[in-house]
């Protein structure tokens, strides 16, 4: 019994002894991202970027002369009192002076970083967190989303779907998504779209993660023979299997798959291959040629530092962190939360591609400087053919008719 | 041929056998009597690696075999033949008997053993291809033995082998039994149904309680007046 | 048993005192409680009743989604709604434990699992979202407990911490009763041998039966105190982290230890965040942990412990 | 519309192969040893990265029959080690089935996390077995799917073979059916079960290499397939490989043909309720005994 007791009040004291003091100078940034589980990649995206504009402050001589220093934590695969965990060891056990996540909770992160005042960068892209923040938006004012809503993002997909270069031989399309809050609103906003234009959603599949075999919706795709098929699963092997069973016996139908074109091994693993497939990226980088010089710079510090493209997210991040420390070097003070964040949203920020407003919902719409892009897989690699509010063709890049249609 | 020295075996924390010594001499039938549950299959699994727990010596042709695992015994010529049979109920008598060849030893025996055993067992030969457990009781007992004999094995250790069979099976069995000992195996026999068997045994032991209270001759065994209960017990 | 079980509840009382300060050290000290009670209803079914039941967080997210839905769409107190939402998962228990019946060891197992697989897609489904599941978004408010004038909410953890205490010592108390009583015995003889209980006059059927309903009624309880606490639920509760987590609690406090489970809890999510700065190396610290327990420690924490007291303490420690 | 149906059939032959190969190595072990092995996914995605790293980190050359050659050896090797070390130690205690299963979770966890750690956790892809299709009018298969159905119903049945006609075959048997009879007819039953494992992961494991060059690898990716094998081993019976082999083709069908008039949302719940009304009729599976 002794022995127990004396195990827990080492346990304790072990915890307890975690607590520990640290220096006074330097600036503690919370970087709670999937560091495990199944939403370890994209984890690793945005840290890249967050990782990057770290080194760089760092670099340049710190934030207000104070060293930026990360503290991770594992968000795991974003159980709720996960969520919350990570948000009263970041804001209330380490005092953090802005968190900066990507994908963070849906929703669940507005919640539990609400309670806090440090500046909180998310990339949800949800309109269920922007509901949440609406609900009292005093109490959120240190929120902000990196990326537009998936409402906002499915209706510039079908604009951009709508504008293409290309005559659609009926007005059927198919849409599949992935059964999570993502793939539902993509899918939704999508299906009451192309409704309201008068087209005929001839199939509407709703698949798990996880689904390898597509024969039978091949089977029903080849009877409909669909002028679009939308697929919105971000999980490249979902994707490729989609693409190759449908290329064995292909419809001529224009493959969109939204932001699934995202997953690097999309285009990573089938090169060439690829070519014709179209999607989106909200908060992007255009590709291969960057709208403005200071963003080209930007790719290929990222592509010298990482050995890659940029992904998704990875740009995005790295705006978080800045927008934050240009707000904080404007205040002076990294601690007086509030007017870090009233400046960021009242002032926005400048970056590589230029501004960065957000709204009233502290929401990083698409547009302007940054608006959504629209890629086509050419020559294997992910081009801009247009961008996205309005739609206006990007730059010389062209949309080509995918070679399985005639 | 097989020498027990103060063996003890025990099951969890029941200690069942206490400081046994007996011997079997080769080409030699030694039948184990006593009441059921007092430890008599236990020392054959003893004998034969079968139990967990064991300490004391067994020596078998002059060398130490205590706590050698069932294979490896099985290798050196000592096969149990079980009380309750064992077979593999889903093969045919043929792979049971193949089965029954498993070690090294027996492997290059096997052809040889096989007609043998057919010899000794018509009825098996023309039951080759018929599941083990479709056959009957006095059947299922005469492949157990067959299989056993499979192993090549010098030693036997027979567990109860004439148990819920009809009187007419059971001489059968013992003549089979009778049989197999004068082709020069050496056999340890458990049994109950005395008077057929005694005739067959060349020694006597009497284990109670997991002790020996008597060794001797059939002949011995039948003057001792104690002994009769357990003779007419039966 | 009972002296073990004070010892750690009356440690785990004052320990507010120390880092009630900080919400963080709160909220894992809550999680502990809540983890303890879940751990422990699995020991329960799985170590003393010896049945393979793989639904336990199944039944925690049932109980958690059945008390947000009673409190948001009916409108009633988040106590009662808790009680209601444990009667509802006593029902799912008593559900999934009737074709359990007939079933052995690894059928049970996938039966049990089945529950928690399908239930990501049913919360997801029209048919969830019909209930008020909220879909693939998740429930995002659920109204605090309120009662005596304090809110036991997120905000307030010391408060929602001390009721967490006193469920966490209500239910273990529970399961300790059942564990001493007849059933406890009744479930010794059906684990070592079914045919042996039935000549006993132990009714298998009703045994199990009674044993799904009550550890189900617990962990959906426990689960509409989480969903009250954290304010907000979703499907990623499902996920194969926290399953594992609570089958590590249970590896380490040792099944059918009692309570080696509530140790096992709070053991294992103290220790969880110690691995934290380890980041992805973490569950691979993790899974070693196990293979290396299971191996050595067979009987967990409380084995070692009852073989490190002696025999007399021991048994007078499990006599309480 | 036959055309139709006739083309949903083969999706449903090509996922009944699929799931035979997954699952004939969950049922041989579990029939064999009684031991529900928790980390049968993370041995299908060891196949996988076994295969990866021979083929595109290492670059060897030789293609795919090389790395089978060296994939059985490896599987093999890793199962019976694997089983010697940590299930081994257990089958002493009287409740080593629960802990079998939780120190394979253990060892799944390790295993997965370890993938993630060496090989990131982005998905890996192999070069194609085959590429091109078969066309017969208007229906199309690929080349890919006839390769995985031929070498996984051989493989099978190969093995099937050698359950019935090799000595180590009938020894695996014996001790299925009768432990103690195999022990005592000098089987090495430790051995015997160990070597299981090691086949079980051999099966699995190439089945892994077979499935990743069409479905890729990733650290956590074998999670379905263990869940799949439960289901077709529970409902085929477990220790049955004949009821395996006719579940696994079952629900592959099942799932073609709910993905198909339904929608795949709706598989799961089809597959499982199939499995339950199975079990409520037949406790011990399509073609399982008890024991």
């Amino acid at each position: 019994m002794k022995k127990l007791g004396l195990f827990i009040l080492i346990c304790s004291a072990i915890v307890m002894g975690t607590i520990s003091a640290h220096a006074a100078d330097v600036i503690k940034v919370g970087v709670p991202l999937a560091m495990t589980g199944p939403y370890t990649d994209t984890g690793d995206n945005y840290w890249k970027g967050i990782k990057m504009a770290i080194d760089e402050i760092n670099a340049a001589g710190g934030l207000l002369g104070k060293q930026l220093d990360p503290v991770r934590f594992d968000t795991q695969e974003f159980a709720p009192e996960r969520v919350m965990q990570g948000a009263d060891y970041l804001c209330g056990q380490e005092k953090v002076d802005s968190v900066h996540a990507g994908w963070a909770g849906w929703g669940q992160d507005v919640r539990a970083y609400g309670k806090y005042t440090a500046p909180f960068f998310a990339d949800d892209g949800s309109q269920a967190a922007v509901d949440v923040f609406r609900e009292d938006p005093k109490k959120y004012a240190n929120i902000f989303q990196l990326t537009d809503t998936d409402i906002n993002q499915a209706t510039s997909m079908f604009n951009v779907l709508m504008a293409l270069p290309h005559d659609y031989p009926n007005k059927k399309v198919v849409i599949i998504n992935a059964d999570d809050a993502w793939g539902m609103g993509v899918g939704d906003t999508l299906e009451a779209n192309f409704k309201k234009e008068g087209w005929e959603v001839a199939l509407r599949e709703v698949v798990p993660y996880g689904t390898r075999e597509w024969g039978s919706i091949m089977t029903r795709v080849r009877r409909i023979k669909p002028a679009i098929i939308h697929v919105e699963i971000v999980s490249a092997p979902e994707v490729i299997t989609f693409f190759r069973q449908f290329m064995r016996t292909p419809t001529p139908s224009i493959l969109s798959y939204g932001y699934s074109i995202v997953p690097r091994e999309v285009v990573q693993t089938m090169g060439k291959e690829a070519d014709g497939l179209i999607g989106e990226v909200p908060t992007a980088m255009p590709t291969p040629e960057a709208p403005t010089p200071e963003a080209q710079a930007w790719v290929e510090r990222f592509t010298g530092i990482w050995k890659h493209q940029p992904q998704a997210g990875s740009w995005a991040a790295y705006s978080g962190v800045k927008a934050w420390a240009a707000a904080v070097v404007a205040v002076g003070d990294e601690k007086n939360h509030a007017a870090v964040a009233k400046h960021i949203s009242t002032e926005g920020y400048k970056g590589e591609t230029g501004w960065w407003k957000w709204d009233e919902d502290n929401v990083m719409r698409g547009g302007g400087d940054v608006p959504f892009g629209h890629y086509q897989v050419q020559n294997g690699e992910m081009v801009t053919i247009f961008t996205d509010p309005p739609v206006k063709p990007y730059k010389d890049y062209k949309f080509i008719t995918p070679r399985w249609i005639k | 041929m097989l020498k027990t020295t103060d063996l003890n075996a025990y099951y969890d924390q029941f200690h069942v056998l206490h400081q046994v010594s007996c011997e079997v001499h080769e080409g030699e039938v030694v039948l184990m009597l006593g009441p059921n549950g007092h430890g008599k299959s236990t020392l054959l699994k003893s004998i034969c690696g079968l139990v967990h727990k064991v300490d004391g010596a067994i020596v078998y042709k002059g060398e130490a075999i205590t706590r050698l695992s069932t294979e490896k015994l099985v290798n050196r010529g000592i096969i149990y033949i079980a009380e309750n049979r064992e077979l593999f109920g889903e093969m045919t008598v043929l792979e049971n008997l193949k089965l029954g060849a498993y070690s090294r030893n027996a492997r290059k025996a096997e052809k040889k053993n096989l007609a043998r055993v057919f010899e000794l067992f018509p009825r098996l030969a023309t039951r080759k291809k018929q599941l083990a457990s479709t056959m009957s009781g006095g059947e299922a007992r005469m492949l157990a033995i067959a299989r056993g004999l499979m192993s090549n094995a010098d030693f036997l250790c027979i567990d109860e082998p004439s148990l819920g069979l009809q009187p007419n099976l059971r001489i059968e069995v013992f003549n089979i039994i009778r049989e197999i000992n004068r082709q020069g195996k050496t056999i340890l026999l458990v049994e109950q149904n005395i008077p057929q068997i005694a005739e067959l045994a060349g020694r006597i032991y009497v284990l109670e309680e997991g002790c020996i209270t008597f060794e001797g001759t059939p002949e011995a065994a039948a003057r001792e007046e104690r002994l009769k209960e357990i003779f007419l017990g039966m | 048993m009972s002296a073990t079980m004070a010892l750690v509840f009356g440690i785990m009382a004052v320990l507010p005192l120390f880092v009630g300060g900080t919400a963080h050290m709160m909220h894992i000290l809550i999680m502990c409680l809540i983890w303890a009670v879940v751990a422990s209803c699995w020991d329960l079914i799985m170590g003393f009743a010896g049945i393979f039941s793989f639904g336990q967080v199944a039944f925690f997210v049932i109980g958690a989604y059945a008390s947000a839905i009673f409190s948001i769409q009916l409108g009633i107190h988040p106590l009662a709604a808790m009680v209601l939402a444990g009667l509802v998962t006593a029902a799912a228990g008593v559900l999934v434990g009737l074709p359990c019946m007939r079933l052995k060891g690894a059928y049970i197992a996938l039966v049990t699992f089945a529950v928690h697989m399908i239930l990501e897609p049913f919360l997801k489904s029209g048919m969830g979202r019909a209930l008020g599941t909220g879909g693939t978004r998740g429930i995002l408010t659920i109204p605090p407990m309120e009662l005596f004038g304090i809110t036991f909410a997120a905000d307030n953890k010391i408060a929602v911490f001390y009721a967490a205490l006193a469920l966490a010592v209500i239910c273990s108390a529970i399961i300790m009763l059942v564990i001493r009583s007849s059933w406890g015995t009744a479930f010794l003889a059906l684990k070592d041998s079914q045919d042996f209980a039935a000549s006993l006059g132990v009714s298998a059927f009703k045994y199990k039966l009674a044993v799904f309903a009550l550890t189900s009624f617990l962990t959906g309880l426990v689960g509409g105190f989480y969903a009250h606490y954290i304010g907000m639920l979703s499907t990623r509760l499902l996920g194969i982290d926290l399953f594992v987590m609570l089958m590590i609690m249970l590896v380490l406090g040792g099944i059918g230890q009692f309570p080696g489970a509530i140790l096992g809890a709070i053991m294992t999510v103290i220790g969880n965040e110690m691995l934290a700065p380890l980041g992805a190396y973490r569950p691979l610290v993790l899974g070693a942990l196990v293979v290396v327990l299971v191996l050595l420690l067979p009987d967990g924490i409380m084995g070692l412990l009852r073989s490190l007291v002696p025999h007399k303490v021991a048994e007078q420690v499990r006599q309480g | 519309m036959i055309l139709e149906y006739l083309d949903v059939f083969i999706s449903g032959l090509t996922n009944g192969s699929v799931y035979a190969l997954m699952a004939v190595g969950l049922t041989l072990v579990y029939g064999v040893s009684k031991a529900f092995n928790f980390a049968y996914g993370s041995f299908y995605s060891l196949g996988g990265y076994f295969a990866w790293v021979l083929m595109v980190l290492v670059g060897l050359w030789g293609g795919y029959i090389v790395v089978f050659a060296l994939a059985v050896p490896f599987l093999m090797g890793f199962g019976f080690v694997t089983e010697k070390l940590i299930i081994a130690p257990l089958r002493k205690r009287s409740d080593w089935e629960v802990k079998v299963m939780m120190i394979t979770l253990g060892l799944a966890l390790f295993m997965d996390n370890g993938f993630q750690v060496l090989f990131g956790p982005r998905m890996k892809s192999l070069p194609p077995l085959m590429e091109g299709a078969v066309s017969l009018g208007d229906i199309y298969i690929a080349n890919q799917d006839i390769m995985i159905f031929v070498l996984s119903v051989s493989g099978i049945l190969a093995f099937r073979w050698v359950l019935n006609n090799t000595r180590i075959g009938m020894a695996v048997r014996a001790v299925a059916q009768n432990p103690a009879g195999a022990k005592i007819v000098g089987i090495p039953k430790n051995r015997i079960f160990a070597a299981t494992f090691g086949i079980s992961t051999v099966m699995v494991g190439v089945g892994g290499i077979l499935l990743a060059q069409k479905y890729f690898v990733s650290p956590m990716g074998g999670w379905d397939i263990l869940v799949k094998s439960w289901v077709i081993t529970a409902f085929g019976g477990m220790g049955s490989i004949r009821g395996g082999l006719l579940a696994a083709f079952i629900l592959g069908m099942l799932e073609a043909f709910v993905g198909y008039w339904f929608g795949l949302s709706w598989v799961l719940f089809a597959l499982f309720a199939v499995l339950l009304t199975t079990l409520a009729i037949r406790p011990q599976g399509l073609m399982g005994k008890w024991g």
